[in-house]
């Protein structure tokens, strides 16, 4: 059995069956099952990797080396937490009449959808491949976004759809000038966008096109990313959307498309003497922190917080890969992985919080430990974790790419540590009071699953104390293909 | 100038129609008229596509152009008529920025995107090598057109103009992209016009009208 | 090594100090009162006092604790060892170690907190208030005296009151300005520490302005006797220790019999004149406003601090 | 099989503590599970802690590498001599507070037990770590453990917005400190990227470099250790935290940041220049100055201990600061001395001030009121707690015999020799600074009589307090221990001082232990008994003997007759409980004499109040000067970045377009 189609078979078809059984009362575990599945068979697809090295699938149009093995174990994990999450989740919001049984259809199979365009986008070969798959990803999204059919929920996808419709325009503008410097090299075999190919003879692609070239894609990918200033569109769509949607964009979209930028930042450095592509992202990275962190402190909707976290770690990440190296690659690495797990479960645990409080208003929100110590304290120590504090994994990351900072980049520190330590004021000022002090909110209709909550943290937690030996080979690789 | 080849004229002029029409579209109030223009503007995509596929014989092109022709001049122009039917849009758009100001807005973009486009178009080996600067214009009045409009549709007619522009960058600058390529951006382009369309009801429904300044709710107080 | 002598001479310092320190408080009263025109209590008029003290019932409080009844004996107790430590006839004290000039603050520290605390026992508003004005002097003289100190100090180069003594009594005569400064600061900290005018004065009841007295009210008997003693005491020790570290000639040296001898009453005339003088500047100033008391102590401590930079200054630069 | 070792010893201890913990959560709302039985488990942990600290203080340094960590930092620890000074203060100290802890917890609103005795565990094992850390990240993650499970502690009763209030700004100042102290780490690396602490110790940093890593150390473990301005959290944590908490909190994790000073500083920086130590001596002089000032006018009995803590802290930077401007001029000695006074001083204030928190534990379980002014002769219903609660006053007011002074004596004997600095400003500008140090341990007398005299002499400010009860068996094993410790470190300070000995010679080369040794035990004289001497034990023997020959003496020759009376009225009949002085009323004249050193609101009545009210509240000036300015420059930007997202669209799509034409205008390889 070929774990690869599988991994990308599953979900699209369990997207294709959801499409038309998505309101049957089964459809809930077969969302779960087939996350489960599509994880499982990432696992093999891994072990087969990690085992036998980089590999080719449909001749050379998918590749999966060390480096997107990882990303699709972790998407495909992230996916299935999310899935066993959004069961009770939905159920409560159907009860509550936000949710019509044909939302809950669309939403299913979205979801699935969403998680193949997604694991598309990180396996394929072809950078105008990964861009379809980059657009896709957001146009299954988009109507999830707008579920609620709330005017609020409207906005923001039509925000979502527009800006990103935009942005990944100027990435589509970006890979033709790509694909036209690599033309005048590999000739017109049809290879010119296939990035094994590319990478061969990423040193004699042309500079002036790489540039132009890198900078629409950083433009056109980073509003996916949500780097600032094209990054307005994150914060609506998170608040608006259903909690588990918010959870997969933040964790795993804005993964997806960073690792579009990556891949191009290869090509760039390779064709760009002196770090240009380089300069740029650190630029990005460090506005987008600073511009986070201020944003942060005069939030009112949790999820909207939470959302310019999300930028926030965005930008560190933007700013780790864009020093490069192999130390700073790792911790990018790692961070980003870091980050996937722990917002997700913040946003498992604010999905659950919200719905307990029945507002997405944090002044309303209190209490959470009466309410349900987990949820509770999910929320709190997820919230310390993404903010920095050890031993969770964040903090490890965070303290390769300082210390990395302090010595290749020493003025770039205080700017780094100005934008954590105002996230951290900010957030944990409001993160506080809505899990300590007193509540009298009523108990849902269905229990809220926490298992993904926990298990999110305690990876979280392991990785800050404890890499094991075969992620770290795994991450140097990684780091070592960035270059 | 008298010693380009024919072949390499004729593009040159279906890019500067697509300019005129791209300025053009800026112009226009009226919501018809625009996805008219847009049609044309398709239509003269479609004709470069078709004189690049005749100049240099390869196949893909002749299906690039043939996707064009299908999408941009008769598929999006129809569900886009269909929905300004539908949806009763009232022809007066009035722009954000008066038209005289958007214009000499976008002739300075123009000035950018040549310039930026020059150094490349140096490098470029194909016959249409001049047409990146007017594609990235193109692109660049689009995005300018989506700044400027009020209402839904046009920003979404705008979007569709800037893929002209993107696909005029294609064919002028490489032949065009691959075919798997083409399709799968044919394919995303054609759903998002759906997924718009369900959009555009949806919006209707909750606002009474597309005009996207009820949609300025969700911001920082 | 503690020496036989050594050890008579330290059991008789502290014998000496027992029986004198009545007999100077008796002294200055004599004094004070014929240099304001009265008729003169009896010198020995102390004694009697706590002789009858002594044989009264003690009165206690309700509500007074073990506190209250342990307070007099520790106050007392450390006054006893402040005048073993302070050289007064001889500087070859073999208690001397026990305690340095800097520990004897700390003595005098601990005998403050313990009668404040007990003035604070009862409960009454005249305790507590005489309680508080106790350490709010307490705590601006300390910082004046430890200066005192750390000038002599710095000048003997030891902070042990007997070495101090050793090597200012026999030096050659310098005139050294900083001893000056400090002189007249460790006056004016005396004063405040004894709870003489201007800071407070002793033969008052009078509520607004009493210190010692308010915190003594409740204390009857015995523990008032013990108080009383331990007060005389305190003026005693601090007599000694002014006349020690200034006018330090004439107190014996180590093994000189001799002097020892001589010693004795060269200390009572040096006692007389200076209780004397004490009366006199009791009579010729008037009682401060407590809160005067801080600019007054305040300047004591400025000039123990200009004591010690003009010794930085002039004396260290050889 | 290999030996085992003292940093073996000291892991499995940390294991232990985290496996009590987590025990804990077996049963989380069994409070005499985890009260009886697990916090005494705890307190032997600490027992073995204090232990193996003794024994390995003055051997070798041992090292050990274990297998978590990053992956090209693996968690590096070393047991030396310094560590293990402060090992022992850990061991000991916390023994005697989780004795306490076993008998203090009871039902309660709040954090469940179990999940109280892990945090509090996690909170033990960290600080042990943090001293064993031998590399920048075990360091940094056991330093921000430890913030993170005393933050929870702090935030027990959560319910109330006073103490998150509190907790938010414990934590936040703990963060900004964890960053100030990266950097410094940062900084001593010196660009080599190698972040173990021989590392650091290998680099031969610039005057300059080192400089800014001593500054940023100082203002990290500062903010820690609440020297000023980043003293603010503490007043705020120590009155919100259970009492155990606030003991360990101020007894222990205080040292914890002295100790991190002490080890940049001396140990990995290098260098030393002389004007770092002056940087100390003033921080630490304001510091101590400020915090006694604000210890005398507090009404809060918990609020008066910590801002008594942040006395302390001033006094032990003060010493800090000696020991580097002598350390600096190769006076090593004299250096020692200092040092010795520091360390010798964070034993003795762990002793007393843990003593003293668990003191007003006691008080607070009898009468639910941490208000002063609400409190009052509870040396009745309470005379062990009251006693015990003694010793710490006259040790915390810096009185002989007991643990204070000792140690204020040797940093006053180290100030005296500071005339012999071969700089000319210096020589005499640092024996004046004495007399501030002088000035702060005769006010924190003042304060703690306040403190000691209010809450448990006088008569009974509210009538409930009749009810009020001693202590339990376990509290009071806990308080005793901790009592001793006091006393014994202020009778035979010469032992602990010949221990101490090990780790000045291992950071200065030079130490006491010849000197002290000479003098036999009972006399401490560090440098020649000429010089200067003390002898706690004489001392004490003499007073004792005073008050029981005297006590005979006055028996035999006259009589030892009682009578009882009510107390002197002056003739006023209306002498109640409320004619006493309040705590308002005690600190008057320090707010009258000082007056501007504090931001006060007071409300006077007047006389036509039916119901007359005084009322004063004195805030510390740094929230107005410092912090409140700080937060609206923060909030100001904010509200300025806040309009760029204004919800229009085609702005945020103006936005992408001109950072495309910007970038492709100016951005160029």
């Amino acid at each position: 059995m070929d774990f690869f189609i599988l991994t990308l078979a599953i979900p699209l078809c369990a997207g294709i069956l959801l499409s038309f059984a998505g309101e049957r009362a089964w459809a809930p575990h077969i969302n779960v099952l087939a996350s489960t599945a599509t994880f499982l068979s990432a696992a093999g697809l891994t072990a087969e990797i990690v085992a036998a090295g980089p590999r080719f699938a449909f001749g050379e149009l998918f590749f999966i080396d060390s480096m997107n093995v990882f990303f699709v174990a972790l998407t495909a994990f992230v996916g299935m937490t999310t899935a066993i999450f959004s069961d009770p989740y939905m159920k409560n919001d159907r009860s509550h009449g936000k949710l019509t049984p044909g939302r809950l259809r669309l939403y299913k199979s979205m979801f699935q959808l969403f998680m193949c365009t997604m694991l598309v986008a990180l396996t394929t070969n072809n950078l105008g491949i990964l861009w379809v798959a980059m657009e896709a990803a957001t146009l299954t999204t988009v109507l999830l976004v707008s579920l609620y059919r709330t005017p609020a929920s409207l906005e923001a996808a039509w925000k979502y759809f527009i800006l990103c419709g935009v942005g990944i325009a100027q990435a589509l503008f970006g890979t033709i000038l790509l694909y036209f410097a690599a033309e005048r090299v590999l000739g017109e075999t049809g290879t010119a966008l296939l990035w094994t190919h590319l990478v061969d003879v990423k040193g004699s692609l042309d500079p002036t096109i790489m540039s132009l070239a890198f900078i629409f894609l950083l433009v056109g990918y980073g509003t996916k990313v949500g780097l600032a200033p094209m990054h307005n569109w994150l914060p609506d769509a998170h608040a608006e959307g259903p909690t588990p949607v918010s959870a997969v964009l933040s964790g795993l979209l804005l993964n997806v498309a960073l690792y579009a930028i990556l891949r191009c930042k290869v090509l760039a450095d390779g064709a760009l003497p002196g770090g240009f592509a380089g300069d740029l992202m650190m630029g990005f990275g460090l506005f987008t922190l600073l511009a986070a962190a201020f944003f942060l402190s005069r939030q009112k909707d949790i999820k909207r917080m939470f959302a310019y976290s999300s930028i926030e770690h965005m930008g560190i990440i933007t700013f780790a890969f864009g020093m490069g190296g192999a130390v700073a690659n790792f911790a990018g690495l790692l961070h980003m992985t870091m980050h996937s797990l722990v917002k997700s479960a913040i946003f498992f645990a604010v999905g659950h919080a919200a719905q307990k409080c029945g507002t997405q208003n944090m002044e309303d929100i209190r209490g959470l430990l009466k309410i349900n110590p987990l949820i509770g304290w999910g929320l709190m120590l997820g919230t310390l974790a993404i903010l920095g504090m050890p031993p969770f994994g964040v903090f490890a990351s965070e303290f390769m790419i300082l210390t990395h900072a302090m010595k290749f980049h020493p003025w770039a520190t205080p700017l780094l540590l100005l934008g954590l330590g105002v996230a951290f004021a900010a957030i944990f000022a409001k993160v506080q009071p809505m899990v300590f002090g007193e509540s009298e909110a009523k108990r849902l209709p269905h229990a809220p699953a926490i298992t993904p909550v926990f298990v999110h943290l305690g990876l979280a937690l392991m990785m800050g104390l404890w890499i094991p030996p075969y992620l770290t080979r795994w991450f140097h690789e990684a780091a070592r293909m960035l270059g | 100038m008298t010693s380009m080849p024919l072949y390499a004229q004729l593009i040159n002029l279906c890019a500067a129609v697509i300019l005129l029409l791209a300025f053009a579209m800026l112009a226009q109030r009226r919501v018809v008229q625009l996805v008219d223009l847009f049609a044309l503007q398709g239509f003269m995509l479609f004709l470069a596509t078709l004189v690049m596929a005749f100049k240099t014989g390869q196949h893909h092109l002749f299906y690039s152009a043939g996707l064009t022709l299908v999408l941009k001049v008769i598929l999006l122009p129809w569900i886009l008529h269909r929905l300004v039917r539908q949806l009763h849009i009232k022809g007066e758009v009035e722009p954000l920025i008066n038209i005289p100001t958007t214009m000499l807005i976008g002739l300075v973009l123009v000035v950018i995107a040549f310039n930026v486009a020059m150094p490349i178009s140096q490098l470029s080996s194909t016959i249409a090598r001049g047409t990146l600067g007017i594609a990235l214009a193109v692109v660049m009045l689009a995005f300018l057109m989506m700044i400027t409009r009020r209402k839904a549709i046009t920003q979404v007619v705008g979007f569709l103009a800037m893929e002209n522009g993107l696909f005029l960058a294609a064919t002028s600058a490489t032949y065009g992209m691959p075919m798997v390529v083409e399709l799968g951006i044919a394919l995303d382009v054609l759903v998002g016009m759906i997924i718009l369309g369900v959009f555009f009801f949806q919006i209707r429904d909750q606002f009474d009208s597309l005009d996207i300044h009820h949609m300025e709710q969700l911001k920082e107080r | 090594m503690i020496s036989l002598t050594g050890f008579l001479g330290q059991i008789f310092a502290v014998a000496l100090a027992l029986a004198l320190a009545p007999l100077l408080t008796g002294w200055i009263n004599q004094c004070r009162a014929w240099l304001q025109n009265r008729s003169a209590p009896p010198l020995l008029q102390p004694y009697y006092m706590l002789h009858k003290l002594f044989h009264k019932d003690v009165v206690l409080a309700h509500g007074a604790s073990s506190l209250f009844r342990f307070a007099p004996f520790i106050v007392f107790g450390c006054m006893v060892l402040a005048c073993a430590i302070i050289p007064s006839l001889s500087s070859d004290l073999p208690f001397a170690p026990a305690a340095d000039a800097l520990a004897l603050v700390g003595v005098f520290g601990l005998a403050r907190i313990f009668i404040a605390l007990a003035a604070m026992d009862v409960g009454t508003s005249f305790g507590t208030l005489g309680g508080r004005r106790e350490m709010l002097i307490g705590f601006l003289a300390e910082p004046a005296l430890l200066m005192v100190i750390f000038t002599m100090a710095m000048i003997a180069q030891s902070t042990s009151v007997a070495t101090i003594v050793e090597t200012l009594a026999h030096r050659e005569l310098v005139i050294y300005p900083s001893i000056a400064f400090a002189g007249i600061a460790f006056t004016m900290v005396s004063f405040a520490e004894n709870a003489r005018v201007p800071v407070d004065n002793p033969a008052t009841h009078l509520e607004l302005t009493m210190i010692h007295e308010a915190m003594i009210l409740e204390y009857s008997g015995r523990h008032l006797a013990l108080i009383e003693w331990a007060a005389s005491l305190k003026l005693y020790a601090y007599s000694c220790l002014g006349l020690a570290l200034f006018f330090p000639w004439g107190i014996a040296e180590r093994d000189n019999f001799l002097a020892l001898v001589a010693a004795l009453p060269l200390l009572l005339v040096k006692l007389a004149i200076g209780g004397a003088l004490v009366a006199l500047l009791e009579t010729i100033n008037a009682k401060m406003r407590i809160f005067r008391a801080p600019e007054f102590l305040g300047t004591a401590f400025l000039l123990a601090v200009l004591g010690l930079l003009v010794h930085l200054l002039l004396e260290t630069q050889a | 099989m290999p030996s085992l070792l003292a940093i073996d010893l000291l892991l499995i201890a940390a294991c232990l503590w985290a496996t009590i913990g987590l025990a804990g959560l077996a049963a989380p709302r069994n409070t005499f599970f985890v009260a009886r039985v697990l916090f005494p488990l705890g307190a032997l942990a600490g027992l073995l802690v204090g232990a193996t600290g003794f024994v390995a203080l003055g051997g070798a340094a041992q090292t050990a590498e274990l297998l978590i960590g990053l992956p090209d930092l693996p968690f590096h620890l070393r047991l030396d001599n310094l560590a293990a000074v402060f090992v022992i203060l850990l061991g000991i100290v916390s023994a005697g507070i989780s004795i306490y802890a076993a008998g203090y917890f009871r039902v309660g609103e709040g954090t469940a037990p179990g999940v109280l005795g892990l945090e509090y565990h996690l909170f033990l094992a960290s600080m042990l770590m943090v001293l064993l850390a031998d590399d920048a990240y075990a360091f940094m993650v056991s330093w921000e453990v430890m913030a993170l499970s005393s933050f929870f502690l702090v935030t027990t009763n959560h319910r109330h917005d006073e103490i998150r209030r509190a907790g938010y700004i414990y934590l936040l100042v703990a963060h900004v400190g964890a960053i100030a102290i990266l950097l410094s780490f940062g900084v001593m690396t010196g660009g080599a990227g190698d972040y173990t602490f021989a590392g650091m110790r290998a680099q031969d940093l610039s005057p300059f470099w080192g400089s800014v890593a001593f500054l940023l150390a100082l203002f990290g473990f500062g903010a820690k250790a609440g020297l000023l301005p980043v003293h603010v959290w503490l007043p705020e944590a120590h009155p919100a935290a259970p009492s155990p908490v606030s003991a360990l909190m101020s007894g222990v994790m205080l040292k914890t940041a002295i100790y991190g000073l002490l080890r940049v500083s001396l140990d990995l920086v290098g260098t030393t220049l002389w004007w770092w130590g002056v940087v100390a001596l003033a921080a630490g002089l304001l510091t101590a100055l400020f915090g006694v000032f604000y210890a005398t006018v507090q009404s809060d009995m918990k609020r008066l201990l910590a801002y008594s803590s942040i006395e302390n802290i001033g006094l032990l930077a003060v010493g800090i600061g000696l020991t580097l401007i002598f350390h600096s001029y190769r006076m090593e000695a004299l250096a020692a001395l200092a040092l010795t006074a520091v360390l010798f001083h964070c034993l003795a204030h762990a002793g007393f001030k843990s003593l003293l928190f668990l003191c007003t534990g006691s008080v607070l379980h009898a009468t639910k009121q941490r208000s002063l002014g609400k409190l009052g002769g509870l040396i009745g219903p309470m005379p062990w707690v009251a006693w015990l609660a003694l010793a710490g006053v006259i040790a915390g007011a810096g009185l002989p015999p007991l643990s204070g002074f000792v140690s204020e004596w040797l940093l006053l004997q180290a100030f005296l020799f500071s005339p012999g600095l071969p700089h000319s400003w210096l020589n005499m500008i640092v024996p004046v600074a004495a007399a501030a140090v002088a000035l702060t341990a005769a006010m924190a007398g003042f304060a703690l009589v306040k403190f000691y005299g209010i809450i448990f002499l006088g008569q009974m400010r509210e009538p409930n307090l009749k009810d009020a009860h001693d202590a339990c068996p376990l509290e009071k094993l806990g308080l005793v221990w901790l009592a001793g410790l006091t006393l014994l470190l202020g009778v035979l300070p010469g032992t602990m001082i010949m221990k101490l000995d090990a780790a000045t010679r291992q950071l200065l080369g030079k130490g006491l232990a010849d000197r002290v040794a000479e003098q036999g035990w009972w006399l401490l004289a560090p440098i020649s008994p000429e010089r200067a001497s003390y002898a706690p034990v004489l001392f004490l023997i003499t007073i004792a003997a005073t008050l029981l020959f005297g006590r005979w003496i006055v028996r035999t020759l006259y009589h030892g007759r009682v009578r009882h009376s009510p107390a002197w009225d002056c003739g006023y009949h209306f002498q109640g409980p409320r004619a006493q002085d309040t705590a308002e009323g005690f600190s008057q004249p320090i707010r009258r004499i000082f007056g501007p050193m504090f931001r006060m609101q007071r409300h006077f009545p007047s006389i036509r109040d039916r119901a007359p009210i005084y009322t004063v509240k004195v805030e510390d000036h740094f929230w107005y000067w410092l912090y409140l300015p700080i937060a609206r420059l923060a909030g100001g930007i904010s509200a300025l970045i806040a309009r760029v997202q204004g919800g229009r669209i085609a702005v945020y799509l103006m936005y992408s377009f001109v950072t495309l034409i910007l970038l492709l205008l100016v951005a160029r390889p």
